[in-house]
């Protein structure tokens, strides 16, 4: 099964890496950018056949292992 | 064209080589063995061009355990401790991804240390870009930097020293060269060579994919066109963390001694890992391709032995070790295979999918590569250049020009870029970046090591052999600062396309001059890496050798001296002999862009009196001494001021005097009262108080002018120049 | 009284931190992150480097290895645990001292002396050093920009300047019991006059006295 | 004017840090996992009322910033 994580940074923590790429671009000369968010996708191909099961599997490594929970949020998605 | 034609033509074969594969196979090579020739006879792996000519260099001496041919050199430097060096370039590849192709380059170079038994134990990178007012350099410059941090941090092998210069001839084409020192005890020596019949061949590392397939050997013999986009695909990605892993398993094989032979996988991946150990040993090996792990999918042989996947290395083991060594290897979470088995004979035989898909002679794929002896000739502009010479009657307004200099980035603080480099870790730093010779303790014996890396194309566009020459005197001066004597050289010789006559003859120069002064020094080269091609649309670079100079300090100072330790009330002392040489000067190209007239030679007596006179001021405590190079006395001085937090006052005779750039010269700082000129007189070299330390100004008279800036602006526009630049 | 330094793949300071420690008197031995146990030692250090290539976000994978399970009751039983750089990382990671370390607000390397001052003396990482001390001592990171949302952590030593945007100019971290701390600058890289610095002492020496302090009760 | 951007590194190219976070996911226990892939996702907000002009110009960023060629491809979407 396929499923797709967006690991999202909290609004409030600093972002240096957002900020670093908003400057640069209106420095580039792209005027009109209001504003930047850079997530990490992390795509998972694995084993199973019940959805709901692959996503609580999913949920786990997050909570685990891919999301910080004092920085981010994640979301998921398994296709069909 | 037959379709046969065709492909060893696109593999960047001549006809004339194929040629000479039949009458080796003494049949049509097959895909895998075409492929197989094609990068390991390139102009990068297989030195075709310049091979003729590096015998050259003397490469023999008491202390040399390992000259030039295996890996890395290594010397012997007492005690049971052996240093291995290296100096290698990764040019092409840091144009077309300069964050990866700079790491890889650490990457490489790190690999031939290891390969020979010894930890890394530090880094330099001498780094050349166009100018910095080009969006697309200073895109370059900070992904090289980026990419030496990102992968030399990593790893955890600190980068201690280096260069960094801009000149308009490396705008399409920068050099990225890096250098590296291991230590070892003698016992762990290792060679890469594939031991007896019944040895067995063990892949370590990384799986490996399609990267770099032709790669780093096609990309480093072909110059840059308009199509260099269709070789993108090929790039190499770096993994520290793998090599990291890699560097301590092998360490510990070496350690309990589990392995007879080892050989890294660069350029020419499992093509060279293979067939240069079974020709280093007389013998043959059987390999199986489908025991290498692999990354991707549906490889082909070909692409199996062309892949120059990184983090990858060969060990050559006897049977009864096998598991010792996986069990290494399982401990460190790498990979390990055993592909192959070594053979009586000298026959390369290479099995995948059930089908033999190659059959050599292993010694044919090195040992029998082409060799060509280029024409050379003097270039027709060289004499003409040597007339243009500027008329420097009219003496400037000096504090300005010595402000611009300070402010140009060739000469200003390059902080921005080691200030990114790990260069503490290991706790030996004593003398670090940013200083003219670095210094490593060795940790439990009173030896210090000294390396210097010092390059300068325009002075080699000049006059190359005169250039070379001076390039290892101004680096045997750069260790002797920080107390050490020359033991080894390693040399990388970045030069434009050999198939023209003049770069040619630049690089024959080039070599005579390294060549020279290292016999004089009594210093021999023990190793170093060859770069081609630095061509853009048909412009070569300037020729750019850099030499890399290891010297040793046994008992090392206490307090060697430093830029930074000059203080108020000490006097300023110059050693060696003044003279008036401007051509290539900095003062010229900054001042008024211009590159003409001939520069001095080498003195090759007073450079070794020079050479000791610095030794023996680093051993009595010298609080400040300095070479005098880029940007000449007035530089220096300004250098060690800013350092120091402290200004001076001097006087010179003539004006040129502040910025010429004549070898042999030191500036000293040292306590009133000293007695340097008898020491001076002593040692055979000329010796004069310029002036004192003290003030927040920088004073330096002349007969025809004088210089007089606060310090602060000096500070400033040296600091803040590299920065401000890429703000 | 003995000082285990745990060594991840990556890792890369912990010969160093031996080193040191060694220098100053005390005992360190190594101990491999696959162990789970850490060998009667009193105490602890993650030292620096880049445990697992900092893959993910730095100090991510280290937190689960086996040995951690010794760090956190190690912490738990009030015995010090010292996380250097990238150790400060895996702490914060492993949950044992607040926050998260993102990337420098200028995006690059800093390696340099840096300047920072001692803001609270009862933590195992300060306790020899007087409130106000001013210290030099190397920093060395990518990733030493500290960040707290929940603004519960305990800054022990502050940058003087603002190197990489870290809140609270926090160049060191500490629990709620003083037993747990982390430092983005290298003390081990600071006790030789030879390397430019001996400040670095008064945080290992302090660090080494809590330690007799604790193994003796 | 919603915009994402995905940046993808090529198949070709080694993933170390991606290989590295599937070793760590097995050694969880997470078994199961048969690939494994790390995308940046940019968010972009931006002034415009032409969605191909929009498109065009973020087409300019990525080119010049957002994505490195010599390494990654990129999917623009721009959003109604
Ligand atoms: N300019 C040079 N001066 C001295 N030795 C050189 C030079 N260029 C190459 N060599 C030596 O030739 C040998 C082969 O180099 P190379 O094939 O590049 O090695 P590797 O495959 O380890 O990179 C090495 O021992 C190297 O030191
Ligand atoms: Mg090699």
């Amino acid at each position: 099964m396929n499923v797709t994580v967006t690991i999202r940074r909290r609004a409030v923590i600093a972002d240096p890496h957002g900020a670093t790429v908003a400057r640069a671009l209106a420095d580039l000369g792209h005027s009109g950018v209001r504003s930047l968010r850079i997530d990490r996708t992390i795509h998972l191909e694995i084993d199973g056949e019940e959805p709901e099961t692959v996503r609580q599997q999913v949920a786990a490594m997050c909570d685990q292992l891919l999301a910080n929970p004092v920085l981010e949020d994640y979301e998921i998605t398994v296709h069909a | 064209m037959s379709e046969q034609t065709a492909v060893h033509r696109a593999l960047g074969m001549t006809d004339g080589e194929y040629d000479s594969v039949i009458d080796i196979l003494g049949r049509e090579p097959r895909t895998a063995e075409l492929a197989m020739y094609s990068v390991m006879w390139s102009e990068h792996c297989s030195y075709k061009s310049s091979r003729s000519h590096l015998g050259r260099f003397p490469s023999e001496a008491p202390w040399v355990v390992v000259g030039p041919g295996e890996n890395a050199g290594v010397v012997d430097l007492g005690d049971g401790w052996l240093a291995a060096l290296r100096i290698e370039s990764h040019n092409h590849p840091s144009f077309v991804e300069p964050y990866q192709g700079a790491a890889t380059g650490v990457g490489g170079i790190l690999r031939d240390v290891f390969t020979m038994g010894a930890r890394p134990i530090a880094l330099w990178d001498q780094i050349r870009f166009g100018p910095l007012d080009i969006p697309k350099n200073r895109y370059l410059f900070g992904g090289v930097v980026a990419g030496i941090a990102g992968y030399g941090n990593a790893v955890g092998v600190p980068t201690v020293g280096g260069e960094v210069a801009f000149d308009e001839c490396y705008s399409a084409n920068p050099l990225v060269n890096v250098m590296c020192l291991g230590i070892m005890r003698r016992e762990q020596l290792v060679l890469g060579t594939a031991g007896s019949a019944g040895s067995l061949a063990l892949l370590l590392g990384k799986p490996t994919g399609r990267d770099g397939i032709g790669g780093a050997s096609v990309l480093a013999s072909a110059s840059f066109d308009d199509e260099s986009g269709a070789k993108r695909p090929s790039v190499q990605v770096g993994d520290p963390f793998e090599e990291k892993k890699l560097i301590e398993a092998c360490l510990e094989l070496y350690a309990r001694g589990l392995v007879v032979g080892v050989q890294d996988l660069g350029a020419a991946g499992l093509s060279c890992a293979t067939s240069e150990p079974a020709a280093r040993a007389g013998m043959g090996m059987d390999v199986d391709l489908d025991a290498v792990h692999v990354r991707e999918s549906g490889m082909t042989a070909a692409e199996l032995l062309m892949s120059e996947s990184q983090e990858r290395m060969m060990a050559f083991v006897e049977p009864s070790r096998v598991d010792d060594v996986l069990a290494v290897a399982s401990k460190w979470e790498i990979d390990a295979r055993v592909v192959g088995t070594v053979t009586a004979g000298h026959t390369l035989r290479i099995r995948f999918q059930g089908e033999l898909v190659a059959e050599v002679p292993a010694a044919s794929l090195s040992e029998a590569a082409p060799r060509y002896d280029r024409p050379a000739a003097e270039p027709a502009w060289l004499r003409p250049r040597w007339a243009d010479t500027l008329d420097h009657s009219e003496a400037p307004d000096l504090g300005s020009v010595l402000l611009a200099l300070l402010d140009d980035p060739s000469i200003a603080s390059a902080a921005w870029a080691f200030q990114q480099y790990d260069h503490m870790l290991f706790l030996d730093t004593v003398v670090g970046p940013g200083h003219d010779g670095s210094l490593l303790r060795l940790k439990g014996t009173d030896k210090g090591l000294a390396v210097s890396t010092d390059g300068n194309g325009r002075l080699c566009f000049l006059d190359p052999f005169r250039g070379a020459e001076r390039l290892v005197y101004e680096a045997a001066l750069n260790v002797a600062v920080v107390g050490a004597e020359p033991m080894a050289v390693v040399d990388n010789l970045n030069f434009g396309n050999p198939e023209k006559p003049e770069v040619m003859w630049q690089f024959r120069q080039s070599i005579e001059g390294i060549s020279a002064a290292c016999e004089h020094l009594g210093v021999p080269v023990v190793g170093g890496n060859v770069s081609f091609y630095n061509e853009t649309d048909g412009v070569d670079i300037h020729p750019t050798p850099v030499v890399g100079l290891l010297g040793m300090a046994e008992p090392m100072p206490d307090r060697p001296p430093r830029l930074d330790a000059a203080a108020s009330g000490m006097d300023v002392w110059m050693f060696g002999p003044p003279a008036i040489d401007l051509a290539g000067s900095s003062l010229e190209r900054v001042i008024h862009g211009h590159l003409g007239g001939r520069p001095m030679g080498a003195d090759p007596d007073m450079a070794t009196a020079v050479i000791a006179l610095a030794r023996r001021l680093a051993a009595r405590g010298t609080a400040a001494l300095h070479d005098v190079s880029d940007g000449g006395l007035a530089v220096a001085l300004a250098e060690i001021c800013i350092r120091s937090e402290v200004g001076a006052e001097i006087s010179v005779d003539d004006w040129r005097l502040a910025f010429s750039e004549a070898p042999h010269l030191l500036l000293a700082a040292l306590d009133p009262g000293f007695d340097a000129a008898s020491l001076a007189a002593a040692a055979g070299v000329p010796a004069v108080r310029l002036g004192t330390f003290g003030g927040d100004r920088i004073i330096l008279r002349s007969p025809d002018g004088t210089c007089d800036i606060a310090l602060s602006e000096a500070a400033e526009a040296y600091t803040d120049s590299i920065p401000r630049r890429l703000r | 009284m003995s000082v285990a330094v745990v060594v991840f793949p990556g890792s890369n300071c912990e010969h160093d931190v031996v080193h040191a420690i060694r220098a100053l008197g005390g005992e360190a031995e190594l101990v491999w992150h696959r162990d789970t146990d850490l060998a009667g030692a009193d105490a602890v250090v993650l030292p620096g480097g880049f445990a697992h290539g900092d893959a993910l976000r730095t100090g991510a994978i280290a937190r689960f290895s086996p040995v951690m399970a010794s760090v956190q009751s190690m912490a738990e039983s009030g015995r010090p645990v010292l996380g250097i750089c990238n150790g400060f990382q895996i702490l914060c990671e492993a949950g044992l001292l607040p926050g998260a370390l993102i990337a420098n607000r200028d995006l690059a390397f800093i390696c340099r002396m840096i300047e920072v001052e001692v803001t609270d003396t009862a933590t195992v990482l300060t306790a020899a050093a007087r409130l106000g001390q001013r210290l030099m001592i190397p920093l060395n990171s990518y990733e030493g920009n500290w960040v707290d949302p929940a603004g519960e952590g305990r800054v022990v030593v502050r940058y003087v300047g603002d190197p990489n945007g870290s809140q609270d100019r926090a160049a060191a971290v500490a629990n709620a019991a003083g037993n747990v701390a982390g430092v983005m600058p290298h003390p081990e890289r600071a006790t030789e006059s030879m390397l430019g610095s001996v400040d670095g002492r008064i945080l290992l020496e302090g660090f080494l006295a809590s330690v007799r302090a604790t193994s003796n009760v």
